[in-house]
């Protein structure tokens, strides 16, 4: 029993720091409706630039992530600026291979940089482990989950503000928006700063767990399966969305490996979001298509 | 006195190869009500997208002409721009954002505005017009019915708070009586708030019948404008475009009659 | 030919259809009117098993096809138009037309493998026939063109001569004059009758052109709020109290 | 004219092996240019033919038939899918092949692989090595003890598990694997059933941003540092990422040895780099991974040098490869094991140590040794039989 | 006035739905099928082995996932999956002693049972939440790879395939498996073509742009959706048991991965959804750029004289080919076929800027 709940507290913690990076992934969609596949992109930038402040620049931390933040922010409204604009009004399927395309980019440029090897983020944050109730908790992912909380409930209220509506309303019609004097690219380019933001913490983190490089680009992956899993267009559903895939990844593997000879977690997690979008198909949270015949 | 909106020598070109708008030219006095009229593919809808600004995400371009709005020339201004100058689109088959409310739809269409109170007050305004919308301020506005939504498009350029109101097709797909209401409305918006309006429309008897003015286009050109009376009254406008009325007898159409046209 | 039998249908909360009967005969052009959101559209998605009615029955000249799927009522000979269009874009109009023909095709993954033998005298099989369609809603010089480039009223035609290609027995067209000038109208309204007496099909026509609908159907039914309120001969239907106060309004109705 | 001796070093920058490639490349053209700055090798000098082939096969591909064509002999890939994806063009060409580190283990059959070069002790030898070393340290008996292998779930990270469960019957330890999947960055939930397992002993097989986080796990659940044995992959950037000072005292195997110490290696700093030379940042230099890199080149100049002695010119792929299999008691000068390489054994022994991490930099705790070769050659020779078995 | 659509008239149903229409097309198409042809003549073996034999098979490859993306509509991310089942099936077989060119097409039906089940969410959902659940079968089926060794062949996971035989006759040479793969790729070109203009291809658009009007004319879209990923999955498992045998020699785990399936996805969208020609573009451009690029950019460090390390040489081309990709979408956002068409219709109504419809 003990076993089954440490395993599902570590597995909740995960899937809100994975739901920090599909954060990212809902607000641009919500906002402009292109699934961002270059957010893992950002969040390895993220990490790199917190790096490079720290121990580049020799800032103090408290100085650095702020500042890292204000950069990534720009980077974000930059990019909407060069690549993004020009799309508006383009197949989606065109702007999510362009958001590939800047995932190479990011990928490329980073290490090119600042070199390849492996570089540690020194956040201190304590590798004991934290033990509540007889469970071993990880703080770090402790700590990764409340800033998740915190970061989505701000993000809940963002949305609801004018700005928040008029950015919603982007992603339900471009041209429409246009009409009605919603700048559609102050709107993409605020939800790209956003993005840019949240990547930096999620760099951070990530960063901390495993160090920085390019692999941190990795988390995409993970972080795109809990957004969809959720309803890429809803918040809630990333956060949803993470706590049922973290528990899932974490208990399943954790009866089924000994049985079949391991290996069992990104299977059973890719049938458990195979089979719940077959009872949902926009997710958990997700909103559906509205199809007037 | 100089008109609100002038269009010289319009020329618009989509995908590059295209020439939808063939050189128009037209007026829109401050105050009025001037209709635009026009056959299936006429270029109707794209002259108002040239006016507000809306051609570029369609792969359209203006590539000569002028267009004036209030003395100063428009040139490549972005359409949120134009909307904070006042001219407000309401687009042909409507277009809501589905996914949210009446009400979020009206809040989504008020960022040209800084002051919440007045956005406020706004909305209560166009709750007045409409009080159907009041009422279903709170469903998603995909699943409205097709006079709701007509109505939520109208309202929500109405917040901008427009001096000219571009309308293309408003009765499209509308049942009688909500044509007349629409109709009632786009009226009292032009009498009450003084917002000059250009209709573009397929009913046209509606339309001459609260336009001052109107043009007649077919394929890219401007054939025929004049006074909504004259036009009313010219012997193929009726033929064309007012019909019989109730009392047309479609039993009795001729077969395959050939298509007038003003220009070959 | 078609006959709705106490038709409900509900979505949520929302009741679109409330024990609505409705019948078409063999040849009968039926107009259907009511204000907008009282469930027209709805009816006949019913009627095609897009949206299969949560009680009544459907007949489709004796069988009863209730809760089958689309395709195979289309199968029966039923074909439809859409009030907000839905061509294939992407495709030219003619290939949108050939595609109202896959009832009648034959396709298979081998025969489109092994082209030159076998499926090229299908395909022109069908093209013939298309043609035939093609001339009679004029659209010759469209044939080529991507649909969605096309204006909308030419893009209403292609979505008849879709329809019109699958040679049905019934013809269901939900507001094909919406968006046309008094011009386009007559010809679209030549292009009902015509069907009738040249291909012999049942209409039902969904319009809120009065003119039209006075003018050509043999009777016209009224709903509103799922309900019908009326059914008869169009002058008989279009005095009612009812309907015009629900539906056409005083001053449309006086003019 | 310059007689040029070529070498295809076709590597993965930019994917998967981005962990190691940079610094163990850099190794490789360091030592290149060292024996070129001392006037090469029987007349000929060396010329590394450089590309990234991002770990995708068909990239492997194309470099090899490109170098081929520019005469290059000895190909180097370090990525195991492009080394696998390449061995049928290498056997039909009879080019040498290195795959130092990675690659098919069963290589090490000389007979069935004519050309191609483990040259430094396998997964399969690594998994032997370590046992050996845990067996000394429990007094010589393991029976009743717990030894737990937390491994990456692709066929690198289940390579050593036949090792280990033929070993586990034949010592009594109980033993159990714990995959986590790639690539490796989360692993919390694995450790959860290794604590739960109680391992007296456990052992990492993993690579690249993996191997910290399973440190790190492993120091969280409890672990004692000296109860933690690392395949090769384990870098001292991977311990800043732990934490130097908490990391301290976790073993790993050692393929050559780290630091500047070693001759080759204090030459290269003086020679390449003191005379501007260095292909790369001169902080690299001594890194594990770039030591392997300079052993690596070592050898194959070795090979060549005998060749070059033996049969001289011109130089071919066949005569290298006999030179290599010539090497008996190569070090390199103290860098490596001495090893052996014959034409039946390709791997040279099999032969590494453990070395342990005192918080600045890896100590060796043992000599060279290689052990259990009996069981590693039954797994060599089953696996080189099916190959032959469905080659042809 | 060879590049001139205008004056072109068709007599026959038949002439009006070739292939070709244009003159001046058909002069190139031939062209350009004898230059192929006879590429071993005048191409060094590099070129063969190197860029020509693999951009052919990869095109096949990207016609099979054209066909349910471009048409179909039906977003794949476990497309590589695919191609596994088909490598793996034909080696199998192959070892089994059926013969290469039987082998072949029994891998692509294999693949095609594989892929269709696969389709079965479809059924229900669109877009990226499908794409989702394809990634679902590439997962699976790595794992199984992975985890069976019967199937991967062994500790080594590698399984060597034997060589092509057609007609009785080992095909080694560099040309000989050239124009194997040329031959098979046209093959599937010509396939995909004729699909495309016969009631499959027409009804895969149709539940593409609508299902729900698909449906009401009478298409059975469940059964269709089925069909695409059937006929996209037999064309992406014979082309794998083709890359097994023409091209790698063996099959490994790695050659069908996860990031395959990004760059079959890639290939399509960059090429062009939809287009057959964009195939072409798409894989030469996913598979060949960064050869190109890694080789241009160290070619113009060491000609500029700069001493770049070995790692930073690595990735910038990373960053250019990335940089490429946003550049040809922001150039052209319908992707390189529509590039291409832009160029090829300015031909067509040469010497004027612009027309009105082609039949007005
Ligand atoms: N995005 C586009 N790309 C290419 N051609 C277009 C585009 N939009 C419209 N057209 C073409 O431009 C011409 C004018 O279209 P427009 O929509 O302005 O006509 P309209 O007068 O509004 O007609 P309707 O009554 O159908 O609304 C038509 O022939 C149409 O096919
Ligand atoms: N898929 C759906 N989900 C929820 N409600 C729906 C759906 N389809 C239709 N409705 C609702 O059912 C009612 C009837 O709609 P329907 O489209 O049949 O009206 P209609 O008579 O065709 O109107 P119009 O003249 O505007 O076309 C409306 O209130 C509509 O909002
Ligand atoms: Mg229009
Ligand atoms: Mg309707």
């Amino acid at each position: 029993m003990l076993f089954l709940l440490e395993l599902a507290a570590n597995g909740a913690l995960v899937g809100l720091m994975y739901a920090l990076v599909a954060l990212g992934i809902v607000l641009v969609y919500k906002s402009s409706g292109v699934v961002n596949f270059a957010q893992g992109g950002l969040v390895m930038l993220g990490g790199y630039v917190v790096w490079a402040l720290l121990a580049l620049a020799g800032l103090p931390l408290l100085a650095a992530v702020p500042l890292a933040l204000l950069l990534m922010a720009g980077l974000g409204l930059v990019v909407e600026r060069v690549a993004l604009r020009p799309m508006i009004g383009q197949p989606l399927i065109m702007v999510l291979m362009l958001t590939l395309g800047l995932e190479a980019m990011l990928r490329g440029l980073a290490p090119a940089v600042w070199g390849a090897d492996l570089k540690s983020l020194p956040v201190p944050i304590s590798d004991g482990p934290l033990i509540v109730a007889d469970l071993f908790l990880n703080r770090v992912y402790l700590f990764g989950g409340a800033l998740t909380l915190v970061l989505f409930g701000a993000l809940v209220l963002f949305f609801r503000s004018r700005t928040g509506v008029a950015m919603k309303a982007v992603s339900d019609d471009h041209l429409a928006s246009w009409a009605v004097g919603i700048s559609v690219e102050r709107m993409t380019g605020l939800s790209w700063a956003l993005a840019g933001v949240l990547a930096v913490v999620a760099g951070l983190l990530w960063g901390r767990v495993q160090g920085v490089d390019w692999t941190l680009s990795h988390v995409l992956i993970k972080a795109l399966a809990v957004a969809i899993l959720g309803g890429l267009d809803s918040l809630e559903g990333a956060v949803v969305g993470g706590l049922v895939l973290g528990i899932l990844e974490g208990v399943i593997p954790g009866y089924l490996d000994p049985l079949v000879g391991g290996g069992t977690r990104e299977v059973v997690a890719a049938f458990v979001i195979f089979l719940t979008i077959l009872v949902r198909p926009y997710g958990f949270r997700g909103r559906e298509v509205i199809e007037r015949v | 006195m100089e008109p609100l909106l002038s269009v010289n020598n319009l020329e618009v070109i989509y995908d590059k190869v295209f020439l939808a708008v063939k050189g128009i030219s037209l007026e829109v006095p401050q105050g009025s009500i001037v209709t635009l009229l026009g056959a299936n593919g006429a270029g109707k809808s794209t002259t108002l997208k040239a006016i507000s600004g809306l051609l570029g995400p369609e792969r359209g371009e203006v590539t000569r002409g002028v267009v004036r709005f209030a003395g100063r020339p428009l040139d490549r201004l972005p359409s949120p721009r134009r909307v904070a100058l006042g001219i407000a689109q309401v687009l042909e088959g409507r277009r809501v954002f589905e996914h949210l409310t009446p009400e979020e739809n009206l809040l989504a269409a008020s960022t040209m505005h800084r002051d919440g109170a007045h956005v406020r007050s706004l909305i209560d305004r166009i709750y007045g017009y409409f009080p159907r919308l009041a009422e279903r301020r709170s469903t998603r506005a995909g699943y409205l019915s097709g006079g709701e939504q007509q109505m939520l498009a109208i309202g929500r350029a109405l917040m901008a708070e427009p001096r000219l109101l571009l309308l293309d097709e408003p009765s499209l797909g509308l049942a009688p009586r909500l044509v007349q209401e629409i109709f009632d409305i786009v009226r009292r918006i032009n009498q009450e708030e003084g917002v000059t309006i250009l209709l573009v429309e397929q009913n046209a008897r509606a339309a001459l019948a609260i336009a001052s003015h109107g043009y007649l286009m077919e394929n890219g050109r401007i054939v025929m404008a004049g006074p909504a009376r004259t036009l009313r009254e010219n012997p193929d406008v009726r033929e064309f475009y007012l019909g019989g009325g109730s009392r047309m007898d479609y039993q009795r159409v001729k077969h395959y009659r050939r298509r007038k046209r003003w220009l070959a | 030919m078609l006959q709705c039998q106490q038709i409900h249908r509900s979505f949520g909360g929302l009741k679109a259809l409330s024990a609505v009967d409705l019948s078409v005969e063999a040849g009968e052009i039926v107009g259907l009117i009511g204000p907008n959101g009282s469930g027209k559209t709805t009816l006949t998605n019913v009627v095609t098993g897009f949206y299969p009615p949560q009680e009544g029955r459907v007949l489709l000249s004796g069988q009863d096809v209730t809760g089958w799927r689309p395709h195979r009522v289309a199968r029966l000979g039923v074909a439809r138009t859409f009030q907000n269009l839905a061509l294939f874009r992407g495709l030219s109009a003619l290939e949108n037309i050939l595609l109202g023909r896959h009832v009648h095709t034959r396709a298979g993954v081998l025969s489109a493998a092994l082209y030159w033998w076998w499926g090229r005298t299908e395909e022109t099989r069908q093209r013939r026939v298309v043609e035939e369609v093609i001339d009679f809603l004029q659209l010759e010089a469209v044939r080529d063109e991507p649909v969605e480039l096309l204006p909308l009223g030419l893009q209403k035609r292609v979505e008849l001569a879709r329809a019109l290609a699958a040679e049905p027995r019934l013809l269901i067209l939900d507001e094909p004059m919406a968006g046309m000038n008094q011009e386009e109208k007559e010809y679209m309204a030549r292009f009902i009758l015509d069907t009738r007496e040249e291909r012999g099909a049942a209409i039902l026509l969904i319009e809120h052109h009065m003119d039209v609908v006075m003018g050509v159907c043999d009777r016209v039914a009224v709903l509103d709020h799922g309900v019908k309120i009326a059914d008869g001969p169009p002058p008989r239907v279009g005095g009612a109290p009812a309907v015009i106060a629900a539906y056409l309004g005083e001053a449309d109705h006086a003019s | 004219q310059a007689k040029v001796v070529h070498l295809g070093l076709i590597q993965d920058f930019t994917r998967v092996y981005t962990f190691v490639t940079e610094e163990y490349n850099q190794g490789e053209q360091d030592y290149l240019e060292l024996v070129n700055l001392s006037g090469g090798v029987g007349g000929y000098t060396f010329e590394a033919l450089v590309t990234d082939t991002g770990n995708e096969p068909q990239r492997g591909i194309e470099a090899y038939e490109r170098f081929k064509r520019e005469g290059a002999l000895v190909f180097d890939f370090l990525s195991t899918p492009v080394s696998r994806a390449n061995v049928p063009r290498i056997l039909k060409d009879g080019n040498v092949l290195i795959t130092v580190l990675h690659g098919r283990s069963d290589a090490t059959d000389g007979t069935t692989f004519p050309t191609i070069f483990p040259i430094m002790a396998t997964y399969w030898s690594q998994a032997t090595v370590v046992t050996k070393y845990v067996l000394d340290q429990e007094g010589g008996s393991l029976q009743g003890k717990k030894v737990a292998l937390v491994h990456i779930d692709s066929p690198f990270g289940r390579e050593p598990i036949p090792v280990f469960e033929t070993l586990a019957g034949r010592l009594g330890f109980q033993f159990q694997d714990f995959p986590y999947p790639s690539p490796g960055t989360e692993q919390s939930a694995t450790w959860t059933q290794v604590r739960r397992f109680r391992p007296d002993w456990v052992v990492l097989w993993g690579a690249g941003g993996g191997q910290p986080v399973a440190v790190r796990e492993a120091i969280r659940n409890g672990i004692r540092t000296d109860r933690i044995v690392s395949v090769v992959w384990l870098a001292e950037k991977d311990m800043q990422v732990v934490g130097a000072q908490q990391a301290r005292g976790v073993l790993r195997f050692e393929a050559a040895a780290a630091g500047t110490e070693p001759v080759l290696v204090r030459d290269i700093l003086e020679k390449v780099y003191g005379a501007g030379r260095g292909h790369g940042d001169r902080a690299n230099v001594g890194s594990t991974y770039y030591n392997i890199g300079v052993g690596a080149m070592a050898t194959v100049v070795e090979g060549i040098r005998i060749a070059l002695q033996r049969w001289g010119e011109p130089l071919t792929a066949e005569k290298i490869k006999t030179g290599l299999e010539s090497l008996q008691g190569f070090d390199a000068e103290g860098l490596m094991p001495p090893i052996a390489i014959t034409s039946e054994d390709h791997e040279g022994g099999g032969v590494g140590r453990i070395s342990q991490w005192d918080g600045s930099r890896w100590v060796p705790r043992t000599d060279w040794y290689g052990a259990y070769r009996d069981i590693v050659w039954n797994l060599v020779r089953e696996s080189a039989a099916q190959f032959r078995a469905t080659g042809e | 006035m060879l590049y001139r659509q205008c004056g072109i008239r068709h007599t026959t149903y038949e002439a009006d739905r070739a292939l070709v229409v244009i003159p001046w097309e058909k002069l190139l198409a031939g062209l350009l099928g004898a230059a192929a042809l006879a590429a071993p003549l005048y191409l060094p073996g590099l070129y063969l082995v190197g860029y020509l034999t693999p951009w052919l098979l990869w095109t096949a490859a990207a016609l099979g996932l054209n066909v349910l993306m471009g048409w179909a509509g039906q977003i794949h991310l476990g497309y590589a999956a695919v191609m596994a089942v088909g490598a793996y099936t034909s080696v199998h077989l192959a070892h089994a002693g059926v013969p290469f060119l039987l082998a072949v097409p029994l891998a692509g039906a294999a693949a095609a049972l594989v892929g269709a089940v696969f389709g079965v969410p479809a059924l229900r959902v669109k877009g990226l939440y499908l794409a989702v659940s394809t990634l679902a079968l590439q997962y699976l089926v790595d794992w199984v790879i992975v985890h069976v060794p019967a199937i991967s062949g062994g500790a080594q996971s590698t399984l060597t395939a034997p060589p092509v035989r057609l007609l009785g006759l080992a095909v080694r040479s560099d040309a000989g498996l050239y124009w194997t793969a040329l031959g098979y790729t046209l093959l599937a070109t010509l396939f995909v073509l004729n699909l495309r203009r016969t009631a499959i291809g027409r009804a895969l658009m149709a539940l593409r742009e609508r299902d729900y009007a698909a449906e009401i004319i009478g298409i059975d879209v469940h059964r269709y959706k089925a069909v695409a990923f059937g006929i996209s999955s037999f064309l992406g498992g014979m082309t794998g048991a083709m890359l097994a045998f023409v091209y790698y020699g063996a099959v490994t785990p790695e050659q069908f991965a996860l990031d395959v399936s990004i760059q079959a996805v890639a290939m399509v969208i960059i090429g062009g959804l939809g287009s057959v020609i964009g195939s072409y573009f798409g894989a030469g451009f996913v598979l060949l750029a960064p050869i190109f690029i890694d080789r241009g950019i160290r070619a113009l460090a060491a000609s500029l004289g700069l001493t770049l390390y070995a790692g930073t040489l690595s990735h910038l081309p990373l960053v250019v080919y990335g940089g490429l990709i946003v550049g040809f979408l922001l150039l052209e956002p319908l992707g390189l076929a529509k590039l291409y068409d832009n160029v090829r219709n300015y031909f067509l109504v040469w010497p004027f800027g612009y027309t009105g419809r082609s039949g007005s």
